[in-house]
């Protein structure tokens, strides 16, 4: 077994530039090939082995990270990286997306068979027929290879055009349904993402104008060796560009308002992959223009708009959580607050030091695991009761008694009690606010997180055990959740390696 | 040591093993065994480290050793904890009986289990995150053990508060223990210590349910099966007081505001609650409320070891802290003892409402003389054990009226003293409105006397609690000679043990006394026959049971006095003719504390969030009206 | 080559005017074109030398949205028969207003950044204006035909401040920015498209079903 | 010697128990001018009670039938623990009021419940009005204990009266005035003299103690009467150990003063029953606060001072 690690390892490390290339391609390659293939059968079996195949090569290149010093190549002027040696987010980001991706390739081997057979009416009665599979199989495929893009991009505007490839390539997706909801939550995600992402643009022009008035060159190597000098004024204002943009894009307070409709009306498989591996690639560039403002040495200006932003966005969050009808919107603003944590966690790591970046990881991977687990339940949960709201659907706890207690194992994990990895997080941010004396802040922040439990209790609880129980019996599918399974309890594994490992954080 | 930890584990695996056994036929019966020769096993070996005081050593192995500690904290719970588990454990045995047909209780004896691992492996967590931890994960499992019978409405409701206060708890918690600065995360010195203790009082708070936190403590208990209730309400709320204890044993020097505010609180809740138990209609409620007041009594006597401390005044500090700490031994066995006693009457009649029930005494008199026992304990009078802890809060409040500032002291007699009457009315109350009388309704004719794996362990909760109450220095020694042997020397515990047994003597005076009379009057009534007669009813000849004083007319002229709102929304017709056909008055008391404070205020978060609902218009054209208000507010704020 | 320039300048911003106060979408999309055209041509006039690959990439701009983009959307107009936008008494005066408020943004802004090309003075507040008349149309449009060119006209606005800052890019990531936007549009008319066959008329106000209802809290 | 006089002292509280209730009659005769029953028409009454046999309702069950032997070992454990006027009782410990007050209240606790157990209009509801009054008397009761050990210093009712003497009566006059007023209220409250409940009243409604044992009969009716006799006797010593505090080490002129201190408290009682009428049912709770509010101002007077 060792021998078979380090030759994988050495390999991995050797050609990483190929392995890269490889990886982004062969998304694509394969979502062509599932617009030719004519059976279903076949193009579903396409999207298992592609993704299998994605999180094993993604498996090799993140291994090369255990041993920084071998291959402490800094990453010369090139499009794509060629080590993940300068840049950790990128390998966490990316091992999160073909992981997601896997689960969901599995997750969506059964339900595409179940979809199938399943005619059920609209919300206003019209009858959905869904996209051909091929156009969902081929955009997936194109949506892992730009996200995949995202994570290896070495460039801002490479950065830049992926963001924008991942936004095109998911609007068909959510519009799987064809029902009218769907489609206007398919024009709305996609004319809000796309203003945001153009603003972001505009924020990379101002980005290399800082760099000097003939315009820098946007190689991350280039930036990060020169940030120094770089004209204060255009770099705050990249930053407050690239933060409306790519806050768009990742759902912060005001700008998030495409997120809970994007994420109700697309499929479960297709809200999972949004909510846990788009996000991510969205803040990737609000991390990435963070760290260029940290070495630039204007951390204070961007953290303290940061942690603003974050405070805010819990705080739309809370609100409006508390009076929610659907299940779905409900986990589609559970994520808004978890990406409002995330960003205030990243300003707070400025004035505490980089190892708090370590809890920004985990509550990122928390947060994409469980809430992916959760869509996955909640596609079942729909399928079963057929409809959004929590009053209709019936007690679960009698009817389907094993998804009942996934359902609620995962809405343990997400309102970050201890066996959840969104736990550490919490316990820090309370740290760093008490400690910091901010005490108004503070007794806000857990009045929010109590209104957040209690909305989210109320959803689950009512699912659980009220309801009209007149439905005839529900043959339960056990193993079609099976990825949520397998992701808590990857969860839960981390929260007891983190708890073990880290020696705590002043 | 290794005892209770191996218990600990063999809960947990007993637990898993639970949900994966299909529901074979006496499921009961195999569990309740296994649970109750657990707790067996760990109650001897709690009162064997308890005794011989040896056992406090640390751990051979370092890895159990710097997340678990075994002082003497832990152990005096985890001694209650064990006795309240094999009763209560027993007690299942026979309570589940009825339900065993109906639906498989697989999940219900998953969830048993795993309440019981929580609470012990809390009692022993150094780690904080452990802690919490183990917190919610009783918060959760006794969350869906309060669920059983959730097709009922109001077990929903209670339900659903009792998850928010739980999480709400926990949440505090998290907040607080942030500021312990051990890296390892354990409990440790903290730099904040009034933010720590104001935090976790607020937090476990939640969970022990003095006044102002008790809402959920009312609606839980009822909605939770019979044997759950006496576990919580046993064990549950002595987890939160285990909490405060433990953090003040952490932050060292202790300050006179702590003491104060505790004082005041304990009071608060001792006297409220014996005042909202008194308006109560049904037994479950009327007994939450009772235990609202104990927890109050618990906390003054916790409050004036606080102060005390602070004065200077250490030994007597001590007593109090033990008057404390005896007070919960003695609450957790008369209340599970109540609350069982309610199971059993709950499971034979079917309901709890006092209007209903009526006359029991003669067709259940097990459980009407164990009820006897249970409530006069609980009404705090001298031959039952809960007495001693209230004997020993006015000792200490007396002797230390002397000094300079003992005013505090006045506050605590006060208190109990009202408390103490008060509570003498409401099980008077109680217990002539079950027992008495002639039975209401037909239907109950079929009642009788619980099995004997109910009664059994009853029993044995009565004898702990009669032996606890003739003899109170047995216990006081057992259980507090192990805080530290220095301690045993000293005047102040000399002078306490000497007292104590002066109450015995005394008993044995009163029951010679008894026995004399009574003897005297077998002696005389043998000469002149006894006869049985009607009672006396101005000569009208009709005494139906019906025209007993029911439980509320027995309490109306204390809660009128008492009432805060007033108009106690009572309904009764106004009565115009002469000789008026019928008449009916029904009142109810509120639960004032939800409905004038925590509903209008949820109300009102909810209609704020709606208000802000406009942002989410559904009109696109406004999603990019708020793209451009950001970024400008952006620039002219940043540049 | 100077001269021509500023004129370049000048119609573009002439042609936000139109943009912003005409109301029949053919013609927005028509003045989208033309500035669409004028941007194209600007770096090559504001350069030097005309080096070849700048030559063809401006050409392919100039064909992609001078010619192939109107195509598609004058298609969907004629498709989902969305030629007039619903005048209210106040659009008139309304659009004037939100002109003048641009221009006066833009070019304060430019001041503040101290950012003068010295051989195309009024370039950078020309494209400010596109950029902000873009997210106008956006707004003040409700059809969702003229939100495609709203954002073609955001799209023409940066660019036009990218060539201006001669911000030289290896040509791979100049590609795939316009590559980008020629699919984001593209997609948009798709959708625009379903949203016509569905609704058969692509007015954005049939599109609000998914709001949050005030009102009915549910109880604790 | 020691026994001899303790023996003595329970021999005299048991004989003389039903006198201080005789007087009371005769005083109220004397003001009303006619001549009233002699001083021992109760000891016949119980003599004539305790030879008759007992009647049980039909309804009630085994608390009533066990309520009155207890009631009045209850009351006797009680009246053995009080010290006899300045010298110590049977048994007589630090927070010995505590059992006094306690096993009182366990007394009421037990009559409450044999009223309750004949299962009669009348009797529910005298003792509901009984456990009322209990719940504004027990405050008083350790109010004025409060105060008094915080003048004495003692923490138990042996020492506290022992330590009263005049000279301490001279230090602090106003505060023990107001609790000798405040504890003449507690007794004429716990044993349901006038101004709260008519003890010789033949209304079920308007009684509250004689209502309560409106059911029992025979050797029952005499206990619980003794009982309510032997209440008397120690809220009467509590009275007559402040007005009367005189030590000197001998035995019989202590015992003595202590026996007229108590005649004269009884005599007051009787004054106050023949001059005032009964309390409206409803002005009664307020009544008793009054009591508690003046040792409550006594306790402040005495803080402030001491």
């Amino acid at each position: 077994m060792s021998f078979l690690s380090s030759f994988l390892y050495f390999y991995g490390a050797d050609n990483f530039k190929e392995l890269s290339l490889f990886l982004i391609l062969m998304p694509t390659v394969l979502g062509i090939l599932s617009f030719l293939v004519s059976s279903n059968a076949q193009r579903r079996s396409i999207i298992f082995i592609g993704s299998i195949f994605h999180f094993l090569i993604t498996g090799i290149l993140v291994l090369t990270l255990a041993n920084r010093d071998l291959y402490a190549v800094s990453n010369f002027p090139v499009l794509i990286l060629n080590s993940f040696s300068g840049n950790i987010e990128n390998a966490v980001f990316l091992s999160v997306v073909s992981l997601l991706f896997s689960g969901a390739s599995f997750y969506s081997l059964k339900y595409l068979k179940l979809e199938e057979k399943n005619i059920r009416k609209d919300d206003e009665g019209f009858l959905i027929n869904d996209e051909p599979e091929a156009v969902f199989t081929g955009f997936m495929m194109f949506f892992l290879s730009a996200m995949t893009l995202v994570c290896f991009s070495a460039h801002m505007g490479l950065l830049w055009a992926a963001v924008e490839a991942t936004t095109l390539f998911s609007a068909p997706l959510i519009y799987f349904h064809r029902s009218r909801r769907s489609l206007e939550a398919t024009w709305k995600y996609l004319v809000v993402c796309s203003v945001g992402i153009a603003i972001a643009l505009l924020g990379t022009f101002f980005l290399s104008l800082s760099g000097g008035k003939s315009g820098g060159s946007l190689y991350f190597y280039d930036i990060i060796s020169q940030a120094k000098n770089f004209n204060p004024l255009w770099l705050k204002l990249s930053f407050i560009f690239f933060f409306v943009g790519y806050g768009t894009k990742m759902g912060l307070a005001p700008l998030h308002t495409w997120l809970p409709d994007a994420h109700s009306e697309a499929p479960s498989v297709v809200s999972a992959l949004l909510s846990g591996a788009l996000l991510n690639c969205a803040f990737l560039g609000i991390w990435k223009s963070y760290s260029f403002m940290r070495i630039g040495g204007l951390g204070e200006f961007s953290s303290s708009i940061m942690i603003f932003f974050g405070i805010f966005t819990v705080f739309i969050s809370a609100l409006f959580i508390l009076n929610q009808k659907e299940y779905k919107r409900a986990l589609a603003y559970s994520s808004v607050e978890n990406m409002g944590l995330m960003c205030l966690l990243l300003g707070i790591s400025f004035y505490v030091g980089r190892e708090a970046e370590k809890l920004v990881f985990l509550s990122a991977i928390g947060h994409s695991l469980i809430k992916s687990g959760m869509f996955f339940i909640a596609g079942m949960v729909l399928f079963y009761y057929k409809s959004k709201k929590y009053a209709e659907v019936g007690p679960m706890f009698s009817k389907t008694p094993f998804t009942a207690g996934m359902w609620f194992l995962g809405f343990i994990l997400l309102s970050g009690a201890p066996p959840s990895p969104l736990f550490f997080p919490k316990l820090f941010i309370f740290k760093f606010m008490l400690l910091g004396g901010k005490y108004f802040i503070s007794a806000l922040m857990i009045f929010l997180f109590i209104i957040i439990f209690a909305g989210l209790g109320k959803i689950f609880y009512e699912t659980i055990f009220s309801g009209a129980n007149n439905l005839q019996e529900i043959k339960e599918d056990k193993t079609i959740l099976f990825p949520s399974l397998s992701f808590f309890s990857i969860s839960i594994f981390i929260f007891f390696a983190f708890f073990y490992f880290s020696r705590g954080i002043k | 040591m290794i005892i209770i930890l191996l218990v600990c584990v063999l809960f947990l695996s007993f637990s898993f093993l639970n949900l994966f056994l299909s529901s074979y036929s006496n499921i009961n019966k195999i569990n309740s065994f296994f649970s109750f020769l657990l707790s067996a096993a760990g109650l001897f070996a709690c009162a064997a480290g308890l005794i011989s005081q040896g056992s406090f050593l640390p751990f051979k192995s370092q890895f159990i050793n710097n997340y678990f500690y075994f002082d003497y904290l832990s152990h005096f719970f985890l001694l209650i904890f064990y006795i309240s588990l094999s009763a209560v454990s027993l007690y299942s045995a026979g309570y589940l009986k009825k339900t065993e047909g109906k639906k498989s209780l697989n999940f219900f004896w998953f969830n048993f289990y795993l309440l019981a691992f929580s609470m012990q492996a809390a009692l022993i967590s150094k780690n904080s995150v452990l802690f919490i931890l183990f917190w919610e994960l009783m918060a959760f499992s006794s969350f869906f053990l309060v669920m059983t019978d959730f097709h009922k409405k109001e077990v929903r409701k209670a339900g659903f508060i009792y998850m928010c206060a739980n999480g709400a708890g926990a949440l505090i918690l998290i907040a607080a223990f942030s500021l312990y600065s051990d890296s390892y995360y354990n409990f440790s010195v903290s730099s904040y210590p009034s933010a720590v203790f104001f935090m976790t009082l607020i937090g476990f708070g939640l969970k022990a349910g003095f006044i102002p936190l008790h809402i959920w403590l009312p609606e839980a208990h009822p909605a939770a099966p019979g044997n759950i209730s006496a576990l919580m309400s046993g064990m549950m709320i002595k987890m939160g007081i285990y909490g405060i204890l433990r953090t003040l044993s952490l932050l060292s020097p202790w300050k006179e505001s702590w003491g104060w505010t505790i004082l005041i609180l304990g009071s608060l809740s001792a006297v409220l609650g014996i005042i909202f138990s008194l308006g109560q209609k049904e037994l479950k409620k009327f007994l939450a409320y009772s235990s609202v007041e104990n927890i109050g009594i618990i906390l003054i006597a916790l409050g004036l070891a606080i102060l005390l401390n602070c004065n200077g005044y250490y030994e007597l500090s001590v007593i109090a802290l033990f008057a404390s700490l005896f007070h919960i031994f003695n609450h957790s066995i008369f209340k599970n003892l109540l609350f069982m006693s309610a199971g059993a009457i709950a499971q034979s009649a079917s309901t709890l409402i006092f209007e209903e029930l009526g006359g029991l005494s003669k067709k259940m008199p097990y459980t009407a003389f164990l009820f006897f026992i249970g409530a006069s304990a609980a009404s705090g009078l001298p031959l039952f054990n809960g007495f001693a802890g209230e004997f020993l809060i006015y000792y200490v409040s007396f002797s230390s009226i002397g000094f300079k500032s003992g005013t505090f002291s006045v506050f605590a007699v006060l208190s109990v003293s009202l408390t103490g009457a008060l509570a003498l009315a409401s099980f008077a109350k109680i217990f002539s409105a079950l027992f008495h009388g002639g039975l209401k309704n037909e239907n109950h004719s079929d009642i009788k006397d619980p099995s004997l794996y109910m009664l059994l362990p009853m029993g044995f909760l009565a004898f702990m609690s009669l032996l606890a109450g003739l003899i109170p220095y047995l216990p006081f020694k057992l259980l507090f000679s192990s805080f530290n042997f220095a301690f045993t020397q000293s005047s102040q515990w000399i002078s306490v043990s000497k007292y104590l047994l002066m109450t015995t003597c005394s008993y044995c005076a009163l029951i010679m006394f008894f026995l004399a009379f009574y003897y005297m009057r077998k002696r005389i009534s043998k000469e002149n026959e006894t006869k049985e007669g009607i009672t006396w009813d101005c000569g009208y000849g009709t005494s139906l049971p019906s025209a007993k004083y029911s439980a509320a007319s027995f309490s109306q002229p204390i809660t009128e006095f008492f009432s805060f709102d007033g108009q106690r929304s009572r309904s009764y017709p106004k009565i115009l003719e002469y000789f008026p056909k019928s008449a009916f008055y029904s009142g109810n008391t509120r639960a004032v504390f939800y409905e004038l404070f925590y509903a209008p205020a949820a109300k009102k978060i909810k209609k704020a969030a709606s208000r802000l609902s406009f942002i989410q218009s559904g009109q696109l054209r406004f999603y990019i009206l708020y793209i451009f208000l950001t970024l400008a507010a952006l620039l002219i704020w940043k540049i | 080559m100077h001269i021509i320039s500023q004129f370049l300048i000048l119609a573009v911003i002439f042609c936000d005017f139109f943009l912003l106060s005409s109301y029949s979408t053919f013609e927005l999309v028509k003045f989208a074109a033309l500035q669409g055209v004028l941007t194209a041509l600007l770096p090559l006039m504001a350069a030097e030398h005309f080096a070849a690959e700048g030559i063809a990439f401006a050409l392919s701009v100039i064909l992609l949205k001078g010619f192939f983009f109107p195509f598609v959307l004058r298609k969907l107009i004629v498709k989902n028969n969305a030629y007039e936008e619903k005048k209210r008494e106040y659009s008139g005066a309304l659009s004037i207003a939100v002109y003048l408020f641009v221009f006066f943004v833009s070019v304060w802004l430019s001041i503040k950044l101290d950012l003068e090309v010295k051989s195309l003075s009024w370039i950078i507040p020309a494209s400010f204006m596109t950029i902000f008349s873009g997210l106008f149309l956006i707004i003040l449009r409700t059809q969702t035909v003229s939100q495609i060119v709203g954002y073609m006209v955001l799209e023409n606005g940066i660019y036009c401040f990218g060539s201006a800052v001669f911000v030289q890019q290896p040509l791979m990531v100049e590609a795939a920015i316009l590559l980008d936007i020629f699919v984001a549009v593209f997609v948009m008319g798709m959708a625009v498209f379903h949203i016509g066959k569905e609704f058969n008329n692509s007015d954005s106000e049939n599109l609000n079903e998914l709001r949050e209802e005030t009102g009915q809290e549910a109880d604790i | 010697m020691e026994n001899i006089k303790i023996f003595f002292q329970i021999l005299v509280i048991f004989s003389l128990a039903p006198i201080l209730p005789g007087i009371i009659n005769r005083v109220k005769a004397k003001f009303a001018g006619r001549q009233g029953r002699s001083i021992f028409q109760l000891y016949f009454d119980l003599y004539k009670l305790i030879n008759r046999g007992m009647v049980y309702p039909k309804v009630s069950g085994i608390i009533f039938k066990m309520a009155a032997p207890s009631v009045l070992a209850f009351t006797a454990a009680s009246a053995v623990i009080m010290p006899f006027g300045g010298q110590s009782g049977l048994l007589s410990f630090s927070g010995d009021f505590l059992l006094i007050a306690y096993f009182l209240a366990f007394s009421r606790f037990l009559l409450i419940l044999s009223a309750m157990d004949t299962s009669s209009a009348f009797e529910g509801m005298g003792a509901s009005r009984e456990a009322q009054f209990a719940v504004f008397a027990e405050p008083v009761f350790f109010m004025s204990m409060l105060t008094l050990s915080r003048i004495t210093g003692e923490t138990s009712v042996y020492g506290i009266f022992s330590k009263l003497s005049p000279d301490l009566w001279i230090q602090n006059a106003p505060v023990l005035s107001l609790i000798t007023g405040s504890l003449f209220i507690l007794l004429l409250c716990e044993s349901s003299r006038v101004p709260f409940d008519d003890p010789d009243t033949h209304l079920e409604l308007t009684m509250i103690h004689e209502v309560m044992i409106l059911d029992n009969s025979g050797t029952d009716l005499a206990f619980m009467l003794y009982a309510s006799y032997l209440k008397f006797w120690i809220y009467a010593s509590f009275v007559s150990a402040i007005i009367l505090p005189r030590h000197s080490d001998f035995f019989f002129s202590d015992s003595f003063i202590y026996m007229s201190g108590l005649f004269f408290t009884s005599v007051a009682a009787g004054v106050t029953e023949s001059i005032m009428a009964r309390v409206r049912l409803l002005r009664v709770p307020q009544f008793l606060l009054a009591a508690f509010s003046i040792s409550v101002m006594a306790f402040v007077f005495q803080a402030v001072k001491g």
